[in-house]
């Protein structure tokens, strides 16, 4: 079976690595991928910390995918989709959503908490690999209108596993849909690792049972994440298809608060890919550049504490959404039937306003 | 204007129309393009408006679905069709996850007008897995609109109104109808969703059926007044919305009513109806109300499909049970 | 000898002691192997049985019961574990048209002794897609055994007797009951399964309820003892097969139903149970059947699920309806 | 992307063709199959027939693809599994099922027809690609038992894009189950071409993307298939895991007799293809050896012929299956429910039958 070599850019010490597919993306992108993901860290550990002091029901964070996270969101053009996950937040931050409106889902409200239209960023999926089909719709709409747009879906190793994957990439290529599939190969799907997944020699190879350009990338590399989704959004918008799109990277918290990875894997594991951030890597070749230096990273440091501040004062609040929204938006008209649970519940609430306190 | 249609034609003019309407409308699915479907249901469509807006996808319900739901999410209205009741269930997680739900997830940001037409239930000699009714799996999940004509006039007009629509519509056509002509007047003014049909008002007991068992209590409603029992007959149409107001008016004038229903009756929509009937008519009822339904079994081979379904004499038996001597 | 078991604890024990005793038992699902499971259900099982007895599965749940059939078809009794309720539905086609239909399909001659595990319901907090109530799903379709213990003895004995049994089973395990440690009495003679449980006797009106409904009714019950009201409460354990002699006996008794469920309730198993009792006891009927359910909307946000589950209050306002004044 | 050379042995005149990979398979067992081949052929054409004459509610027929059909069933040892689709009739028989008990289903009875653990043949499956994750199963089972058995499941073109196509390779590839997909490429799902199930360079790439062997077969080459799928099974045996088979071959006839392919294919598409038939090609070749003669032909022909008749007399008897059966086999233990619809059943026959037959 045919090898697929790596795309690497930066090695790991954040030096450039040449490769004859793809160029070096200039200094001026990669400075602001940097801004980026010093903004995108900052929030996946304020979203933790926000978890741990009960102000979110839970958070899936990327910690150690942040690459992945912001360079899916830059490599994207205004009038793009992006279509991510439960654990696709901080690329859904970078794509222009207000991390407020983003965490309303996790807070404990029934609602995806932004507007997918006008952001043109869908509603974060949890059941595995249903939205990559979602993405090929979106595509294939656009395909039809006889506009450009390329939509960018997300997804995980595990959920490769899932019929929906299959379908979709199918779709995708049959229909030449421009989409861009993101495989994040954290190498867990909750405990289950890869080899639990997969035999195959990487899930990058999966794209030759779909007849679509398969690219497999380390993903915690920024510049070859840049170059590598940047020429597959360039080939989908020039009407080139798909392209399957898979980054090597690693989760380094836990599946989510509610998990105890040390069941699963090692602390020295987690070491050696914690060695590996790609912040690290990207800071370092920037610094060699001289293209970053103490005076921007403070200012990203800062601009990254600020967000963080904003979010824990918006989360503070915690006045319970209002329960008459719980039949609002169901259905465009309702049914008789739940006009009258409506009614219902709202007697029952008036009632207990009504009620003083003691009797309760 | 009426025209002569079958249940099958009347569809395939209402997708006409829509798509000739509105430049949003696509229709795709499993063998719908050139074949025009396996019961013609999309005939020369492709032909008409050229494979952008009538088209093949590859073998997959769930991709099917899937898709149509991203293309609702960026503009669209995707009529789909699931080829038989039972192969719709590859794409249930798309439809109950999703489909149902995007709505509500969005705060009615995102609203699907997506429809999926189901060749729906039995009476046409299929082997297995091509006769299933699987309306109580959509009706009980909320988000969903459910429809089921009986005639084709509504055949054509629901359709119509399901794709102008703003909410997901599972879309049930009775198999057995498909080749079925009947006068339809595609001008006629598009029903409203969610409003039952009284097809025959009767004061001694009151039917209640949708799809295709509709024209089973209907000539047993023929069939009684030869007895001269005077039995009246509630057309459906729609399981979800429910119009409960109208079958609760006739249950309540008649005092009796029978509820006939093609799926197994074991926690189905029939049950729904007979207990809301039960709940809301209770000091009206004179005797319980009683349902006629497939059996608590997978649907049966054609040899035998007519002992399992609802038969004219069958509602007469239940319509015999409702404790005429003490009333 | 009884042990402090959590119902988490108490299946685990079930699957454990089912492991020793049979060799072509088999547990597999996702992360149901070092991890044991999100609910800790399996845990220490891969660790005592070995790899080949208790599995984790690539991530695809049609995969997982397609594979449990194709064992159980060869020889094994496979126990499967979907992660949650809504995970089960890429597994829709697979439960539906094979799972359900095997047996009947081959004459009796392929049995499908598999087991479907799903946790089950709300009320811990879940966000979107965890707290799915699916039982109406699998209630209505022919074939399936569909179980909902409340207590966690009755989920040992029952999931004992499901693994033993020829038939397939929905095992559903209500969440919210997993880390509550109950009284269970493993060597109890197994449940039959099909029979109900009459957890309290009462006088004035009965309760019927399963799984996580259980202690609610239990509550209301005891509510209302405090306010001279005599309710019943019976809790179903198998929903299909339904023990309908055992409810109507209580109905007959009290004259007055309460159904209580956490699933929408719109075409659901309380619909099922209501429109039977009305039918069967109408003349001993006091009042209509009420039924306090979910509403007919998707499972709400943690914080707004308390106003959607059925509570002992809303079960005592139902109770308060039953026209007592003219009885 | 890798070329896969499609395995042939026999050109379209029946001249032997080398390949290095697989040797030609002994004159005894090619003699074999082309008997097994007369048999199939004859099985398929009475098939129709009755369909015609209104004996069988339907009939999917795999004229053109009894290559295929008899090879798939050849390769199994007594202990293994076939796991088939509605198509594969022919297969089922070769496997030793009796063509009346296979063809009970399609007569309008509500089975299967025959004993599918006797005969270690699951009952042919409608719903697409559902059947691979059981053939998987019975697989996996074996190999935990300790037992050798292997599996092999039939599809077609068409269902390879159903999401349980992707899941089953995929938990055959990492469990290493002793399974072998054969894939009948005969380039329609009714009436949609090849062409909009995949733009892949061929179905067998496929195996790349799960990490299991892909070999591309000329499917109307009843020697390269006898290699090929034989080749397969002794690896599966030997712990080598799954092996996906893709047999490039063509349905002659309409997708059923409900069918009308002149709506969707030409006739010279048929007719090229109709020039392909496995028969002719084997036949040339075996009587190019002399192992085949006249009177052996005359011997298969009657053979079939017998099998035809037999099947004519035992369906021209319609008696309909008995209504009680109905309820006897829906669950073990019936539900209440379902005891008092047989009972009520029960008693509305026996009223019919009491009725005068002009009351009725
Ligand atoms: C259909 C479905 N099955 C199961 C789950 C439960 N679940 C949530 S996340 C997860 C693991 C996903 O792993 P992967 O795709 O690798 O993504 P990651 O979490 O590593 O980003 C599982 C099993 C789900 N959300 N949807
Ligand atoms: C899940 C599912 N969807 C749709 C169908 C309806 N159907 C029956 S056969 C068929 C075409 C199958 O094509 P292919 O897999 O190439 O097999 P072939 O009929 O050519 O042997 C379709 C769509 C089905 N049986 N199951
Ligand atoms: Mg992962
Ligand atoms: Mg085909």
């Amino acid at each position: 079976m045919e090898e697929l070599r790596m795309v690497r850019l930066l090695d790991a010490d954040g030096g450039a690595v040449e490769d004859d597919r793809y160029p070096m993306p200039p200094p001026e992108v990669l400075v602001d991928a940097y801004r980026a993901l010093v903004r995108g860290k900052r929030l996946n550990e304020q979203a933790s910390a926000l978890v741990r002091q009960g102000r979110l029901a839970v958070y899936p964070s990327s910690r150690g995918q942040e690459a992945c996270q912001v360079t899916a969101a830059a490599v994207l053009r205004p009038g793009d989709w992006l279509f991510p996950t439960y654990r696709d937040t901080v690329a859904v931050v970078e794509r222009g959503v207000d991390p407020v409106e983003v965490l309303t889902l996790l807070r404990g409200d029934w609602h995806c908490g932004y507007d997918p239209s006008r952001h043109r960023v869908a509603p974060q999926a949890t059941p595995l690999a249903t939205q990559l089909l979602h993405a090929v719709g979106a595509a294939h709409a656009a395909t039809l209108r006889g506009e450009d747009t390329v939509v960018l879906a997300l997804c995980g190793d595990g959920a490769t596993s899932e019929g929906d994957f299959h379908e979709a990439l199918n779709f995708a290529a049959v229909f030449a849909a421009p989409v861009v599939f993101l495989v994040q190969n954290n190498k867990y799907a909750i405990s289950v690792p890869l080899a639990r997944q997969s035999v195959a020699p990487s899930l990058a190879h999966k794209g030759i049972g779909y007849g679509m350009p398969g690219v497999l990338v380390d993903g915690n590399d920024t510049a070859a994440l840049t170059a590598v989704l940047g020429e597959a959004v360039t080939r989908a918008a020039g009407g080139g298809g798909p392209t399957l799109v898979e980054a090597d990277t690693y989760r380094i918290d836990a599946h989510t608060n509610a998990d105890d990875a040390s069941r699963y894997r090692t602390d020295d594991e987690v070491a050696a890919w914690a060695r590996r951030d790609p912040l690290v890597r990207l800071r370092a070749y920037l610094r060699g550049l001289a293209v970053l230096d103490d005076e921007r990273e403070a200012e990203f440091t800062a601009a990254a504490e600020a967000d963080a501040a904003r979010l824990r004062a918006a989360l503070a609040d915690d006045r319970p959404p209002e329960p008459a929204e719980l039949f609002a938006h169901v259905r465009a008209t309702p049914t008789p039937q739940l006009a009258a649970q409506a009614a219902s519940l709202r007697a029952e609430l008036a009632a207990e306003r009504r009620q003083p306190e003691e009797e309760r | 204007m009426t025209v002569k249609l079958t249940m099958a034609q009347a569809i395939n003019a209402a997708l006409r129309d829509a798509l000739a309407e509105d430049e949003s409308v696509v229709v795709f699915g499993e063998d719908v393009g050139p074949l025009g479907g396996v019961f013609r249901v999309t005939d020369g469509l492709t032909a008409t408006f050229g494979d952008r807006r009538c088209f093949d996808t590859p073998l997959a319900e769930s991709g099917i679905v899937g898709m149509a739901i991203g293309m609702a999410m960026n503009g669209m209205r995707p009529v789909v069709e699931m080829q038989f009741d039972a192969f719709a269930y590859p794409a249930f997680e798309q439809i109950t996850s999703h489909l149902a739900k995007m709505a509500n997830r969005t705060r009615g940001r995102v609203r699907l007008p997506v429809v999926v037409r189901v060749p729906y239930a039995g009476g046409i000699g299929g082997v297995e897995h091509h006769c299933d009714s699987s309306e109580a799996y959509y009706a009980h999940t909320p988000g969903l609109t459910v429809l089921a004509p009986a005639t084709n006039q509504d055949a054509y007009g629901l359709l119509r109104a399901a794709i102008a629509g703003p909410d997901p519509v599972i879309f049930l056509e009775p198999k057995k109808h498909y080749f079925a002509p009947e006068e339809v007047e595609p001008e006629t003014p598009v029903p409203p969703i969610g409003r039952a049909e009284v097809r025959r008002r009767g004061a001694d007991a009151t039917l209640i059926a949708y799809g295709p068992t509709v024209p089973v209590a209907l000539a047993a409603a023929e069939l009684a007044a030869t007895e001269g029992r005077d039995l009246g007959v509630v057309d459906l149409r729609s399981l979800v919305p429910f119009d409960e107001d109208t079958v609760v008016a006739e249950v309540r004038r008649t005092g009796r009513a029978v509820v006939v229903a093609e799926a197994p009756g074991f926690v189905s929509v029939a049950s729904e109806i007979a207990a809301r009937i039960s709940e809301r008519c209770f000091h009206h009822l004179e005797a319980p109300v009683r349902r006629v339904t497939g059996f608590d079994i997978p649907y049966p081979p054609p040899k035998l499909e007519h002992h399992h379904l609802p038969s004219a004499e069958r509602v007469l038996d239940a319509v015999d049970d409702l404790q005429w001597d003490e009333s």
